[in-house]
């Protein structure tokens, strides 16, 4: 009942804001200079050729029976065709998203699993050593240029040091693994191929932890400060003077505490890890939606472009929606009342 | 008595609604007053007492004009600000002035004193910065502050310090009357003697009115002419303050002052508190509201009661405004208007 | 990680769009299409010229507007079934029917025919001299007809064949993963020798210093799009082989004709003199390129080798501003970045253009951007980069001096000399090559005095490979394209 | 743990004059040395921003091609990049187009947000339900995404980029401002006001801007620390500053060519950008510390 | 009775609950230490119900607080004294060792109800996880322990209290909660802070009465915490007056109340409305209180002080001027008590 009236609002809002995001890409990409037609029939083309394709691509009708097409398509999951690529955005995408939330995944948890008990040493040893330590790493996080950090990392394992590689999902020399979830780590497990596996995983190593040290660095500062909140609530003095370990004082009243207002974060979280995605996987040649779609933008592939906004906001209100649902599970207060 | 009353509250009801439907409507109301009629006469203090939540608050905002009123008048010199527009509603509004409860949360942080001082008149306008430190000085020297706290900020002060500066912002139009919603809770027993003079002396000195709110019993003794005792967002007694202190004939006040901590008397055994908690107000009882709790309830109760005069013996007549003035002594119980209590 | 000795690695910068001949028109998709279809005729070893493929013998009528093609036998698809005349009157119907960019390579084709199964016949609406040349592009791959079954809402077959091939060449395409590698293997039913190499890995990675290290540790066999810092940091490893060779490619930067001041041909003349092209070759270019003489590179026939050169002399070029009386000249650059050069190319013209007296300014745009720019003549200057797609003078005479051409098909100076104009269409209606050859050679004298264009450079084509492959040959035609089929690998 | 006793009847001594301030800063290089290192490097890049052709040794335009690619020496502290330029030049002229970019998208999203987000407060009703929703859709457009794709289509430029980054970190700016307008609504003081008759403009002017602006300045100090980032990865994709002006995300975009034979032509910028961001985020934590009345600071 | 310490304490029984003997603690923050407590000397005896009144700020909360050792680790010195839980030295204890004692040995009741209980954990289970950290009990009995100590609250429902969230309750009931907890051990010594400040009057005397015959039923002593004297009067045995972290007065709450020998202590009472008429002039204490940082020389309260001289630049002792009445003012012979309660009906 209660989670009825989180989630259908949160629905309408879906359509709201995937039908705004629509609005404004399709706006932008009308004012783009560059001919599409020309993309795909090449620099040369005769004005014949553009003609014929324009007319292919429906360009040559009113903007506005452009923009009901466009909708309408959307509505029926299809997102056009790149003019790069050629191929369905929507296909694409479905390639492409796979190896993003492969590695997206990955290092949430490292962040998360790194994260969270550093912002915790943190907050109870505030202003020691660990809390020094602690703080400038989250500060060296947050304040990393993602892009950067992944060359440097590439240039000392890779280049240098010859213990890890620096690009692509899994080595030259093996077999890509049949496709069935898209996650290299599981299809390979699914095909028992072990070779497979240890290539992704040394694949793996480098881009998760370039792209999990930005996050590190703002989990670490989100739990820190709100542990900080919550350490000085009354309820943990009760706590305290009841008698109560320690432990059972960190992590069964404050981290869990701390924890709520975290939540929002790491769904805010999850939004700038598709950015921090996007720089990553340029410089590690991952072939995920963050190649495909700085690409997509160098060339100016506009269905790609749009294809790839509207899903992304799709994921984000998505994904705010999950937040809203755990910060409800989270927070007794808004689970009993609403 | 035959002075105009300076401030009359006629049927005074708010009514809160309660968010709860999917689409932000109201599902009920918070009952926070209900049909309270009041009037002060100039230079008069009246008292509020009552527990927590009973609509102490929501009364003296609605009456100042920060909650929206559902129904009912509050006339001040005869005149309601409510359909006044523009200047005039303005020049009605500044007849009456409140202070807070909060010193350190009534004033803005960021202002300097002499500006926090005049700004009601700030807000009126016509005055140049000049004048308007002038007047604060002036102001401040009323209440007792030092000229040189003028450019301070308010965290430089104390708790004391601030609710002064409170008090000569809302001297500071020449009201008539200042409503007081708990001035001195906030504050230790020492500084609320100093701010309770303060109030006497601005009262001799400038004829104010007050309203005061207050959880101190003796308190309001000390302070007030009169008091009225609420319930439920009723008034279920009023009188002279003294009178209905010392013997309460409404149930309920009896019980409150059982409970007010005293030097005078010892803690009341558990019996005499059994007070329970407040009900609930958004579904209001019918009858007596005090019914419930009531250890003289008995038959006819279950009818509602109305405020009349105490020693009326026929408790059926309900007084009118007018009469209300004059007649010092009223209680809104049918058991305690028979002498059975 | 070694790749095994029979199958080769190849690593390059970005996955090609598709692998349909009616539809690919960059050069990374040319290399699967030419790994996997043959064509008509094809180039010979490192030339230009063409020599028969599919075709056995070719005839034309006197009209030059009939050309018939007598199919050799024994080539079959990689299904088995025969190629034959069907299959060519298919593969272009289908081109001119999808009418995308490789159809604009046959401008005068009317009909093909078949006369009998190994007999086909091309009619043209007027004479053509290139049109030889163009059946060996890759648009006139010959494609297996029964794609048709994977026809999808009347798309020619064009999702299928985007990641599929369907042709008689040494290699198929067998699995396409997007951004990672296509991997291509033998055809068994090709008809010539069995090739070396079974296996063909191309992989995307999009650094170059991740390409090359790759090379370096093993991991592949070939890496394109070298760098010219690259290719001199690579030329001390005795294990790999820096292949610069002389391409077709120029590097030129288009003036606005139309725009004042570049209307005026002295101020266009005395930008050409302020250029310091050696500075730029050798310095930008690490000596891996040569100055332009004239609109036809090095390597193509119609090539002036005596023909006039702009030189660096700032003097002069003061002079010929001051002649024109135009001072106080402020013009923008517009570039992207879709050739490295371009930056360092335009700071160079910066600075070389300041010295005389031009202010210039840089404007960086996405490349579409300024190929939409440049195609409506919206810039002052901007860089440009062309390859012909057969091999004829034509690609660039009559694309960059017709008037018909301006913007994007080719004349992007929106040059207009009646005088070049007649001599280039003459060129292009006669078939006798070596009065071609004269009238492109006198255009080509006429419009270099106009200076249209400043004429950069002609760029080495520039990859990498391991020492080990062997029997690659290099023809200025077929850039990122192998003869996987005689190559191999060997220690 | 406990709070320090809330209702202060004890006068806080005032903070008179510099002695307590420097008192205050001693006590903060010793409680937090890290705010002090933030403070440092701030005031360095603005000293940089201000002083560069005083600092920098070269021209950062001047081309030398025959001095292509020079590893760091006495001459080029920090190496010369593909034509000849003086790299640690670069750099200093960088930190010009890097911050001051990032300076104004703050700037601009800040100025805008807060606007929009007050009147959005105090209109109420249906304009704040359609701003916020409007808000919302901006919010859920991935930031790097529209700001690349603004960019692409107003044309690559600094200011394009920097409009874009700026119109995408309004939404934030706005509900921050919303959100404080609406609970100073609440507080007393403003209910204060409105007994005296004082008009929404008047309460907004007097009482919400001054008291909302602080948290609203750390969050923006903060930002910055981002910002710089943002601007600098929106140049390393190509979409920054227009050559020749240097740009430190464009230092590393192009240095990234380099990065195997020469090692610090990527090396320096990005530890420019690094540091800059640093200085940011660590001033700010530091400003927002200060705040909080909870850690002791006043 | 030993006159000369001043305390009532019989020879030869079982240690006091708490002694705090010449206890001085200050918090250094950039502007210098805070002073917050100077010389403390307390003791509650077994079994008593001792209370520390004194206005805001004046080191009530921090005089309990270090004997729990529940301030801010590192942020506070103790520059003298010496304190005794039961006979031990806080400050000597291991931390496990202290949790022992906190909660089992002493709990402690704080001022806000509305934020003491954890908002995220049901009531049942913070007072089982507190029984059971003091006590080998089964769950299950220790929700039925839970439960008769919510039922000795007057808790109609303590089933439904036990599954209940913290905001589903009232500040009263919450208040009931907490000092359920409170006693759930069986503590020897209760510390209550000001544990009904935040509550209406009418609650406020239930919570009190509770607490009172709670502790009266068990023999557990109490140090009541307040700046209403009107509370104190009607619940302590005994009492202690702070003023700006020292003790200025103590002994039996009627003595002092009747009778007070220090200024501070009179000056407090005559503030009261209670005793004066309607409307007369309050006799309202002049000046403020002394800045901690920086704290008169001598007594702290002589700024204030209508009878201070020469004498009161040195600091009083506490002297005893009726037994277990203790005051510290060198001028206590030459006020009059001003017998406060006497027109009162005590
Ligand atoms: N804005 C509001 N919305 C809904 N309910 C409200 C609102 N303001 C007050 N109430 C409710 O109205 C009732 C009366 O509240 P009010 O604050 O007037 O009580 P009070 O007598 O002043 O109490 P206290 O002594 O604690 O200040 C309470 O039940 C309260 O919860
Ligand atoms: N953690 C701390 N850091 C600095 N000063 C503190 C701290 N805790 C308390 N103090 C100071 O110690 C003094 C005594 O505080 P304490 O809380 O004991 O007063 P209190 O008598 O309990 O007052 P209240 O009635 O307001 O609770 C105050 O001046 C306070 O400012
Ligand atoms: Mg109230
Ligand atoms: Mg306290």
């Amino acid at each position: 009942m209660t989670i009825m009236r989180i989630i259908i609002p949160r629905f309408v809002m879906l359509f709201f804001v995937v039908f705004g995001v629509a609005v404004i890409t399709f706006i932008i990409s009308h004012l783009i200079p560059g001919d599409p037609a020309r993309m795909i029939a090449g620099d040369r083309a005769s004005a014949e050729t553009l003609m014929s394709v324009r007319r292919d691509l429906g360009l040559d009708r009113p903007v506005w029976d452009q923009f009901t097409i466009y909708v309408s398509n959307l509505l029926h999951g299809d997102l056009g065709t790149s003019l790069r690529t050629r191929r369905s955005v929507a296909g694409d995408i479905a390639t492409f998203l796979p190896a993003t939330m492969e590695l997206g995944a990955i290092s949430l948890i490292l962040a998360i699993v790194i994260g969270i008990p550093l912002g915790v040493a943190s907050a109870i040893y505030k202003d020691g050593p660990i809390d020094q330590v602690a703080r400038t790493i989250s500060v060296c996080g947050i304040s990393m240029p993602v892009f950067w950090f992944a060359l440097v990392l590439v240039l000392l394992f890779y280049a240098k040091l010859h213990i890890l590689p620096g690009s692509g999902r899994i080595d030259m020399g093996i077999a890509l693994p049949t496709r069935v979830t898209g996650f290299f780590l599981i299809d390979s497990l699914l095909e028992g191929r072990m070779d497979a596996f240890w290539s992704s995983v040394r694949h793996l190593i480098l881009p998760s932890f370039v792209l999990a040290f930005a996050n590190l660095g703002v989990i670490t500062r989100q739990i820190r400060a709100s542990m900080l909140d919550v350490l000085q609530e009354d309820y943990i003095r009760t706590a305290r003077a009841s008698g109560l370990r320690r432990r059972v004082i960190i992590f069964n009243h404050a981290l869990r505490n701390a924890l709520i207002p975290s939540i929002t974060l790491l769904g805010l979280a999850l939004g700038d890890l598709l950015y921090g995605a996007v720089l990553t996987e340029t410089v590690f040649a991952w072939p995920g939606m963050g190649t495909y779609v700085v690409t997509s933008i160098q060339t100016l592939d506009f269905p790609a472009i749009m294809g790839f906004t509207v899903v992304a906001s799709i994921g984000y209100v998505l994904i705010n929606l999950i937040v809203d649902i755990a910060y409800m599970f989270a927070d007794p207060q808004i689970r009993e009342i609403g | 008595m035959t002075t105009a009353p300076l401030l009359s509250v006629e049927d005074l009801t708010v009514n809160f609604p309660i968010p709860g439907g999917w689409f932000g409507g109201a599902t009920s109301h918070v009952h926070a007053v209900n049909k309270v009629d009041l009037t002060i006469r100039p230079g008069e203090s009246l008292g509020i007492v009552g527990e927590s939540g009973c609509g102490k608050s929501t009364l003296v905002q609605a009456i100042i004009g920060l909650v929206e009123r559902s129904s009912g008048k509050v006339l001040i010199d005869g005149q309601d600000f409510h359909d006044a527009r523009g200047k005039r509603k303005r020049e009605i509004r500044q007849q009456m002035q409140i202070v807070f409860q909060d010193p350190q949360s009534s004033l803005d942080p960021r202002l300097p004193v002499w500006r926090l001082i005049t700004e009601p008149l700030h807000v009126r306008g016509g005055m140049s910065k000049a004048e308007l430190r002038a007047r604060a000085a002036e102001l401040a020297a009323s209440v007792g502050l030092r000229p040189e706290h003028l450019d301070r900020r308010p965290h430089e002060f104390s708790g004391g310090q601030r609710q002064r500066i409170a008090v000569a912002r809302a001297i500071s139009t020449d009201p008539d009357l200042l409503i007081l919603d708990e001035p001195t809770s906030a504050l230790d027993v020492s500084v609320q003697a100093q701010i309770i003079n303060l109030l006497l002396k601005l009262q001799r000195e400038l004829g104010l009115a007050y309203l005061m709110i207050s959880h101190d019993v003796s308190l309001v003794r000390h302070f007030c002419d009169r008091v009225a005792v609420m319930y439920l967002g009723q008034i279920v007694e009023a009188g002279p303050a003294v009178q209905v202190l010392d013997s309460p004939a409404h149930p309920y006040t009896r019980t409150l002052l059982a409970t007010v901590p005293s030097l005078k008397h010892p803690l009341p055994e558990l019996a005499a508190t059994r007070v329970g908690e407040l009900p609930n107000n958004r579904i209001l009882p019918t009858g007596c509201y005090y019914r419930d709790r009531c250890s003289f309830a008995a038959a006819g109760c279950d009818r509602p009661q109305s405020l009349v005069e105490f020693g009326d013996r026929t408790g059926t007549v309900a007084m009118s405004p007018s009469d209300k003035a004059a007649w010092p002594r009223s209680v809104r119980c049918h058991r305690a208007q028979a002498g059975d209590i | 990680a070694w790749a095994a000795s029979d199958v080769l690695v190849l690593s390059r910068a970005e996955d090609a769009p598709t692998a349909d001949p009616g539809v690919e028109i960059s050069n990374s998709g040319y290399t699967f299409i030419y790994a996997a279809y043959e064509h008509l005729v094809a180039y010979k070893g490192a030339t230009t010229d063409v020599v028969p493929e599919l075709a056995e013998s070719w005839s034309v009528d006197d009209t030059n507007t009939v050309w018939t093609f007598k199919l050799a036998k024994g080539h079959k698809f990689d299904d088995g079934t025969d190629v034959d005349a069907a299959a060519v009157k298919f593969s272009f119907d289908r081109a001119m029917k999808l009418k995308a960019g490789p159809s604009d390579a046959f401008p005068v084709l009317k009909e093909v025919q078949v006369v009998d199964p190994g007999t086909v016949k091309f009619i043209l609406s007027s004479q053509f001299a290139p049109f030889l040349s163009t059946m060996a592009v890759s648009g006139a791959a010959i494609i297996n007809p029964k794609v048709m079954e994977h026809e999808k809402d009347g798309d020619m077959a064009k999702a299928w064949l985007a990641e599929h091939t369907a042709g008689s060449g040494a290699y198929k395409i067998t699995s396409w993963e997007r951004n990672q590698s296509v991997v291509l293997d033998r055809n068994e039913h090709y008809s010539g020798p069995t090739p070396a190499l079974k296996q063909i890995v191309v992989r995307t990675v999009g650094e170059i210093s991740a390409r090359r290290l790759q090379l370096v540790n093993g991991d592949a066999d070939i890496i394109e799009q070298v760098p010219v810092d690259q290719a001199a940091a690579l030329k001390g490893d005795s294990n790999i082989v820096v292949e610069s060779n002389p391409s077709l490619y120029v590097n030129y930067i288009y003036m606005n004709n139309k725009r004042p001041p570049l209307d005026d041909v002295r101020v266009r003349q005395a930008i050409s003199y302020a250029v310091d092209y050696k500075g730029i070759v050798d310095g930008i270019m690490q000596g891996q390129a040569e100055q332009m003489r004239g609109a036809v590179p090095d390597g193509m026939w119609g090539h002036d080798p005596n023909g006039f050169q702009y030189s660096y002399d700032a003097e002069k070029a003061k002079a010929l501003l001051k002649e024109a009386g135009k001072s106080d000249i402020h013009l923008t650059y517009t570039f992207s970045q879709a050739d490295t050069a371009w930056e360092p190319v335009g700071l160079a013209l910066q600075a070389n253009l300041a010295d005389i007296g031009i202010k210039l300014d840089l404007q960086a745009v996405a490349d579409t951007t300024k190929r939409e720019m440049a195609a409506s003549g919206n810039y002052d200057l901007a860089p440009g980069a062309w390859t012909p797609d057969f091999a004829d003078p034509y690609m660039f005479m009559n694309y960059w001096f017709d008037p018909e051409r301006m913007g994007g098909p080719g004349n992007r100076a929106f040059y207009n000399n009646p005088k070049v104009a007649g001599l280039v269409r003459e060129a292009a209606s006669i078939i006798d090559q070596p009065k071609r050859e004269q009238l492109y050679l006198e255009a080509q004298k006429l419009s270099t005095q106009d200076a249209p264009y400043l004429y950069l450079m002609q760029k080495n084509d520039i990859f990498a490979r391991r020492a080990v492959v062997k029997g690659y040959v290099y023809n200025p035609m077929l850039i990122q394209v192998y003869n996987f089929a005689t190559m191999s690998k060997s220690e | 743990m406990m709070s320090v006793a809330s209702s202060a009847t004890q006068a806080v001594p005032a903070a008179s004059g510099w002695k307590s301030r420097l008192h205050f800063l001693w006590y903060l290089s010793r409680r937090s040395p890290l705010t002090l290192v933030g403070a440092a490097i701030i005031v360095m890049v603005i000293i940089m921003i201000v002083a560069a052709p005083l600092i920098a040794p070269y021209n950062p335009d001047k081309l030398m091609l025959s001095a292509r690619l020079q590893p760091p020496s006495a001459q080029h502290w920090f190496g010369t990049d593909e034509v000849g330029r003086d790299l640690f030049s670069r750099i200093i002229y960088g930190s010009r187009a890097s911050c001051v970019a990032a300076f104004m998208i703050v700037l601009i999203s800040v100025g805008v947000g807060v606007v929009i987000g007050c009147m959005s407060a105090i209109l109420g009703g249906r304009i704040d339900t359609a701003i916020m929703r409007l808000m919302d859709v901006i919010m859920a457009l991935p930031a790097l995404v529209l700001a690349m794709a603004l960019a692409a289509a107003l044309g690559p430029s600094l200011v394009n980029s920097m409009l874009a980054v700026a119109l995408v970190r309004i939404p934030a700016y706005v509900r921050l401002a919303r959100g404080q307008t609406l609970s100073l609504r609440e507080r007393v003081f403003v209910k204060a006001a409105r007994t005296f008759g004082a008009s929404p403009l008047y309460i907004l002017r007097w009482h919400v801007l001054p008291n909302a602006l602080s948290p609203i300045i750390v969050q923006a100090t903060l930002d910055l620390g981002g910002i710089v980032l943002i601007a600098a990865a929106l140049s390393f994709i190509g979409l920054g500053a227009q050559p020749p002006t240097s740009e430190w995300g464009a230092l590393v975009s192009t240095g990234r060519n380099y990065i195997l034979d020469q090692w610090w032509y990527c090396t320096f910028p990005g530890l420019a950008i690094l540091i800059t961001a640093m200085g940011c985020n660590l001033l700010g934590d530091g400003i927002r510390d200060m705040l909080d009345p909870r850690l002791g600071g006043r | 009775m030993d006159v000369a310490s001043g305390t009532l304490k019989p020879a030869g029984q079982k240690p006091a609950a708490l002694t705090i003997e010449g206890l001085s603690l200050e918090f250094p923050t950039y502007a210098g230490a805070i002073k917050a407590l100077d010389d403390v000397t307390i003791e509650i005896g077994t079994s008593e119900i001792v209370g520390l009144v004194g206005e805001s700020g004046c080191g009530k909360s921090v005089t309990t607080m270090a004997a729990t050792r529940l301030l801010p680790e590192g942020r506070y010195r103790v520059t003298a004294g010496s304190i005794r839980l039961f006979g031990r030295d806080p400050f000597a204890m291991g931390e496990t060792e202290l949790q022992d004692v906190r909660g089992k040995l002493v709990s402690t009741i704080f001022q806000e109800p509305m934020n003491a209980l954890n908002p995220t954990i049901r009531i049942g289970k913070q007072l089982v996880g507190v029984i059971q950290r003091h006590e080998a009990v089964s769950e299950a009995e220790a929700e039925r322990t839970a439960r008769g100590i919510l039922k000795d609250m007057l808790i109609g429902e303590p089933e439904r209290i036990m599954k209940a969230y913290p905001f589903e309750l009232s500040g009263g009931m919450r208040q009931r909660v907490l000092i359920a907890m409170a006693f759930s051990c069986n503590p020897g010594l209760i510390i209550a802070d000001e544990p009904t400040t935040a509550l209406d009057v009418t609650v406020q005397a239930v919570i009190l009465r509770l607490i009172l015959d709670r502790a009266k039923r068990t023999g557990t002593s109490v140090v009541f915490i307040s700046h209403n004297i009107a509370v104190v009067s009607q619940l302590c045995d005994r009492l202690y007056v702070m003023y700006a972290g020292r003790i200025v007065e103590s002994g039996p709450t009627r003595a002092v109340l009747e009778a007070p020998q220090h200024p501070y202590t009179q000056a407090l009472l005559r503030c009261l409305p209670e005793r004066v008429e309607p409307k007369a002039e309050l006799e309202a204490i002049p000046g403020t209180v002394p800045n901690l940082l920086d704290p008169p020389q001598g007594c702290f309260y002589r700024p204030r002080c209508p009878e201070a001289n020469d004498q009161c630049l040195a600091k009083p002792p506490s002297v005893a001027t009726a037994p277990g009445h203790l005051v510290a003012c060198w001028r206590r012979g030459a006020i009059q008590p001003s017998s406060i309660m006497s027109e009162a009906t005590l």
